[in-house]
């Protein structure tokens, strides 16, 4: 059977930080990436980052993509890259399975490093399965990625950081926003992504939900409604607005099937977007040898997975015997950023999140 | 809260669900059915749920032939509102040694004596019957249309219902701690949500039967095999028949919702509780349907888990009472057949709790058969 | 319908290839997913649910949901959504669950 | 008032509302029909006698309720559609309620729909139970609903589209509704493992992708559980669906 030291599953911010700081510190490492191609959904990120420098501020996701592919290839003797390659389980005895261009393999690592990220949460509402709704995710890729309109029109339900930013990008696009729509009295995502919006006339409505799809083979029209504080529909309010895609973004939850698989602990947070593993402080979950970052250990920004991805690296190459004299210096500084992400009003949720998953 | 009940039976599967149903229908009142978590979340809602008649010693042919018949008429004789899905597609069993096809000879004269239909066939005439298969992998075959595979979910449920709407009680989500007995004799049931005081203890908990034997100081000669299966996506009908081979160690058939489930045993497989998941059983029993059932190969697995056979010494079922312990019954040991005996365990259950003459001669499957050396073996399964 | 321009965003393509649907003859660009040439295509509906025969169109774009199985060359059940798109190609809506073939 | 908005009030119904002693015995007609008009064919329709015969037949129906059998052959015969039959014995939660029902598409049995009050509100959710439209009733279907029991005064007409959102499909692969759901959780199934095995929901090709969560989610609102304390179902390989020739054909064994 293959085998390597430390197997990161999946390719994207938090990975490919894990990979590169894993390497650095001279352990071997396999990244398994389900995708053509490395980046995960920084491939389709065209506005900037916040954060700090060395989260690389205000540069796009798509370039800091870019940015981390060239970080890896100075250690490309101790990285084998796997793409087009989704692993399928994680067994009772540590191996790993992976279906890579249809094919099948096994590969037993010391180490494991899961990275796979979030999916898109779903909205129950009538004819929610309608061709034309569709996940902002899916949104992004079509629109980014494929270079294809999803639609003429778009009624975005969600204005948190996703639904305000795929909102930006359908416009830029050349595809008419109608309105932003969110069940709760506030706008939750950044209010600069928030301004940008506004600016350019569309509507953000909050205290709305969408109450009914419209169309008969494809979206023709949703009926939107105001609810009340306790985000109950209001009688009344309804209205139509026509157009021929809806685009649901209400949030994020983690990957964690293969967590799951593995028998770690898990624990449901709903501030971290769902149920995500316990772990310690070197994101190590209950079970020895496998660790977290991203996504998948709690939703949050880019910018902290790819800190965490690196902390996660460092500690696993560390647990394997490869010591360099400047780790707790590069530890230190990993927990220093992530503190300072997570600080101040809007980190506020996260910290919360994590208080309950601290090992 | 402490309670009190007639019969407590220990186990919310299709044993333990049909046992209920059969006392409750004889009049008893007070039953009470214990479940760890909620109906079929055991061995029931994790087996392939095949029924067959094909067998290769008389007592098996006759238990399930008792229950196939019922099966044919269960939505109406239990009176549910759903469907338990049963298709009668048959089962293809297929001999692949000169051996098995030795037995098979001898498999259907007695299966015939005993007026169940199977033929014997040829590979070209099996291949008719599943026009995918590779022939050439098997010396030959028997058949029987009646044979058939149910929803082991709704078949369960339908027995509960009707047995709820005679008066049993389920309590689901509560574990069984400990049996309490005095002098010789069964007097209660300790659970996590308090006492029942029963002088009768139905042992129907399947893979933890052993457990729970040894609660009330009764031994029973059985042990727990983890089994591991798999479904696919489904795909429209192509297959009605089970494939079944013995040495060839498979089982695969389509379900009537079109998905395929298949499954075989392990070499290795942990005899404890474990029901986690191995690489191994992914890997041979994709091998095996690819070549068995080459058209197979474009059929993408969805999930793969396992569940627990709990196996006797001869593979067959242990249908008693504990000779040290007065109220003790058990109805265990299916070996992974426990769910087309459903029907059948619990008319025979129910009758020898109420000292009636039994309906079948379940004599031999009493516990006492270890002891006296009376085994009877099962040449036909997986 | 393609993004003609975009601020942000260049987008390399394969090479033009040709492929049916449903019999029609179709273009789109070698390696694109399936359903992202149907779509610039205007084709929205890849089919209708087994059962209640709800039209469907894809939906997560990554080959998680079920709303984008097709038969591609005789192939039933594929997830249109991620397949990449080749030459030739013969992709139809499936009928009902799908036949192995 | 009833002049103006052409919805009754409360005073015009107490006419004509049955007696809850009355109601609680079994199947009764209800005429809503308060003006005087020359109109008699529900009286023709009543096999019984309930209805009393028309002086003139400008005459509002009288009827007298413990005579009434329910039968409903008034129903479809009331060409101002003003006759309903409420049944409160239907079942321990709900009442039957049959209305006429003149338009298209009619409504399917087993189907949820929104129940409308005498404003065309939307009051409840109601599921049909069975769609009645022989040759003698003319082009005026009846539609049986079942509706909770504190709507059987209530509901008086439907709208195909299920504003409580019950057609609303929760599970894509195995197209299991909202409404669907529901029931199952009524029926106890509260874990979504066993929502799992007695529905398919989450076997399916997306593995439960789309549907779990939703499930959480309307079991925890259904019996009031946080999310935190639901049982979770177990994930299990593989986390793709995956050819069984890709995996016979890859690298097997240590």
């Amino acid at each position: 059977m293959r085998t390597t030291e430390i197997a990161i599953i999946g390719g994207g911010p938090a990975g490919l930080r894990a990979a590169i700081s894993a390497a650095s510190m001279g352990a071997k490492v396999t990244i398994i990436e389900r995708n053509e191609n490395l980046g995960g959904q920084l491939v389709k990120q065209t506005h900037m980052f916040f954060g700090s420098q060395k989260q690389y501020a205000s540069t796009r996701g798509i370039d800091i993509a870019e940015i981390l592919l060239k970080d890896l290839d100075k250690y490309k003797d101790r990285i084998e890259i796997m793409t087009n390659a989704t692993v399928l389980s994680i067994f009772e005895d540590g191996v790993i399975s992976i279906e890579q261009d249809d094919k099948y393999l096994k590969i037993k690592p010391q180490s494991v490093i899961v990275t796979t990220g979030a999916s898109e949460k779903f909205l129950a509402f009538p004819n929610n399965d309608l061709p034309g709704i569709y996940g902002a995710g899916a949104v992004q890729t079509l629109m980014n990625v494929h270079g294809v309109a999803p639609g003429r029109s778009v009624v975005m339900v969600g204005a948190g950081n996703i639904g305000l930013i795929v909102s930006y990008q359908l416009m830029q696009a050349g595809i008419e926003v109608k309105a932003i729509l969110d069940a709760s009295p506030r706008i939750g995502g950044y209010l600069v992504h928030a301004s940008k919006i506004r600016r350019m006339g569309i509507p953000i409505l909050t205290s709305h939900t969408v109450k009914y799809a419209h169309g008969t083979d494809k979206l023709q029209k949703v009926t939107i409604c105001q609810l009340d504080e306790k985000f109950q529909q209001i009688p009344g309010t309804e209205r139509d607005i026509e157009t021929d895609v809806l685009c649901i973004s209400v949030g994020l939850s983690p990957l964690t099937e293969l967590l799951w698989q593995a028998g770690c602990n898990m624990k449901y947070i709903p501030e971290l977007g769902g149920h995500v593993p316990v772990r310690d402080k070197d994101l190590q979950t209950s079970i020895k040898g496998v660790y977290v970052a991203g996504d998948v250990a709690g939703v949050e920004e880019a910018s902290s997975a790819m800190v965490e991805g690196r902390l996660a690296g460092l500690c696993a190459a560390k647990a394997l015997g490869h010591a360099t004299a400047d780790f707790e210096e590069l530890h230190n500084d990993c927990i220093e950023q992530l503190n300072s992400l997570r600080s101040g009003h809007v980190g506020e949720k996260i910290r919360k999140g994590l208080e309950q998953v601290a090992m | 809260m402490n309670k009190t009940a007639s019969v407590v039976i220990i186990g919310g599967g299709i044993s333990g669900a049909s046992i209920a149903y059969n006392l409750a229908k004889k009049g008893v009142k007070d039953i009470i059915v214990v479940e760890k978590k909620f109906l079929t979340s055991g061995s029931t809602g994790r087996c392939g749920a095949g029924i067959r008649m094909q067998w290769g010693t008389e007592m098996n042919c006759r238990l399930s032939k008792f229950s196939t018949e019922f099966y044919e008429t269960a939505n109406e004789v239990l009176e549910y509102e759903g469907d338990i899905e049963f298709k009668q597609g048959g089962y293809l069993i297929v001999a692949a040694t000169e051996k098995e096809d030795e037995q098979f000879k001898k498999n259907v004269a007695l299966q015939n004596s005993l007026g169940i239909p199977t033929v014997y066939l040829t590979p070209k005439e099996a291949k008719k019957i599943i026009p995918h298969m590779d022939e050439t992998k098997i010396i030959s075959a028997t058949f029987c249309q009646k044979d058939g595979h149910l929803n082991p979910f709704h078949t369960t449920q339908a027995f509960a219902n009707a047995a709820e709407r005679l008066g049993v009680k389920f309590m689901k989500y509560t574990e069984v701690t400990g049996i309490k007995v005095e002098n010789g004799k069964v007097v209660g049931v300790q659970t996590d949500k308090g006492f029942i005081s029963t002088p009768v203890v139905v042992n129907a908990a399947g893979g933890y039967s052993k457990q729970i034997g040894e609660m009330a100081g009764v031994d029973i000669p059985v042990y727990a095999e983890r089994h591991q299966i798999l479904v696919t996506e489904p795909v429209n009908q192509m297959q009605d028949p089970m494939y079944m081979g013995f040495a060839l160690n498979v089982y695969i058939q389509q379900t009537p919702h079109g998905s395929f489930i298949m499954g075989r045993s392990g070499e290795n497989e942990p005899r404890d509780l474990r029901i986690t998941s191995s690489w191994d059983f992914t890997e041979k029993m994709a091998k095996d349907a690819c070549t068995l059932l080459p058209m197979l190969k474009d059929l993408r697995v969805v999930r793969q888990w396992a569940g627990l056979y709990t196996m006797s010494p001869d593979r067959q079922p242990i249908y008693s009472k504990a000779g040290n312990v007065e109220g003790f019954y058990m109805s265990t040991g299916f070996s992974g057949h426990g769910f087309m005996l459903g029907p059948v365990t619990g008319v025979v259950m129910s009758e020898m709790i109420l000292g009636e003459k039994p309906s079948l001669p379940i004599e031999k499957l009493g516990l006492d058969r270890f002891e006296k050396g009376e085994l009877l073996f099962e040449p036909s399964v997986v | 319908m393609r993004i003609k321009e975009h601020p942000i965003l260049s987008f390399s393509k394969g090479r033009k290839v040709q492929f049916t649907f449903d019999g029609k003859a179709y273009e789109g660009y070698e390696g694109e997913p399936i359903a992202a040439a149907l779509h610039a295509a205007g084709v929205m509906v890849l089919g209708h649910s087994h059962d209640k025969q709800r039209p469907r169109g894809f939906y997560c774009a990554i080959g998680n949901c079920s709303s984008c199985l097709m038969v591609v060359n005789n192939e039933p059940n594929v997830r249109t959504c991620t397949e990449p798109l080749k030459e030739g190609m013969v992709v139809e809506t499936q009928k009902g669950k799908g036949d192995l073939r | 008032m009833l002049e103006k908005t052409g919805v009754a009030t409360e005073q015009d119904l107490a006419r004509v509302t049955p007696s809850k002693e009355r109601r609680a015995k079994g199947p009764v007609a209800v005429i809503e029909c308060f003006q005087r008009i020359p109109c008699n064919p529900c009286q023709t329709a009543c096999k019984t006698g309930a209805i009393k015969e028309f002086k003139d037949i400008n005459d509002t129906p009288e009827i007298d309720h413990d005579a009434c059998t329910g039968c409903g052959l008034c129903v479809s015969s009331c060409p101002g559609l003003s006759i309903v039959v409420v049944d409160e014995t239907y079942s321990e939660e709900e009442a039957l309620v049959k209305i006429p029902y003149e338009f298209l598409p009619l409504p399917e049995a087993g189907s949820f729909v929104t129940g409308l009050d005498r404003e065309g509100k939307p009051v409840c959710r109601a599921k049909v139970v069975k769609v009645l439209n022989t040759k003698s009733m003319d082009r005026t279907p009846v539609v049986s609903l079942a509706v909770p029991k504190d709507m059987s005064m209530t509901v008086r007409f439907i709208k195909l589209n299920d504003y409580f959102s019950d057609n609303t499909i929760v599970c894509r692969c195995e197209e299991l509704t909202m409404g669907e759901l529901r029931e199952l959780i009524r029926k106890g199934y509260n874990t979504v493992d066993e929502i799992k095995r007695i529905s398919r929901a989450g076997m399916g090709p997306c593995q439960g992708r789309t549907c779990r969560q939703l499930i959480m989610q309307e079991i925890a609102a259904a019996t009031g559980t946080k999310m935190a304390d639901l049982t979770v179902s177990t994930y299990r390989p593989p986390v793709k669906p995956v050819k069984l020739g890709t995996i016979a054909g890859g690298e097997h064994g240590e």
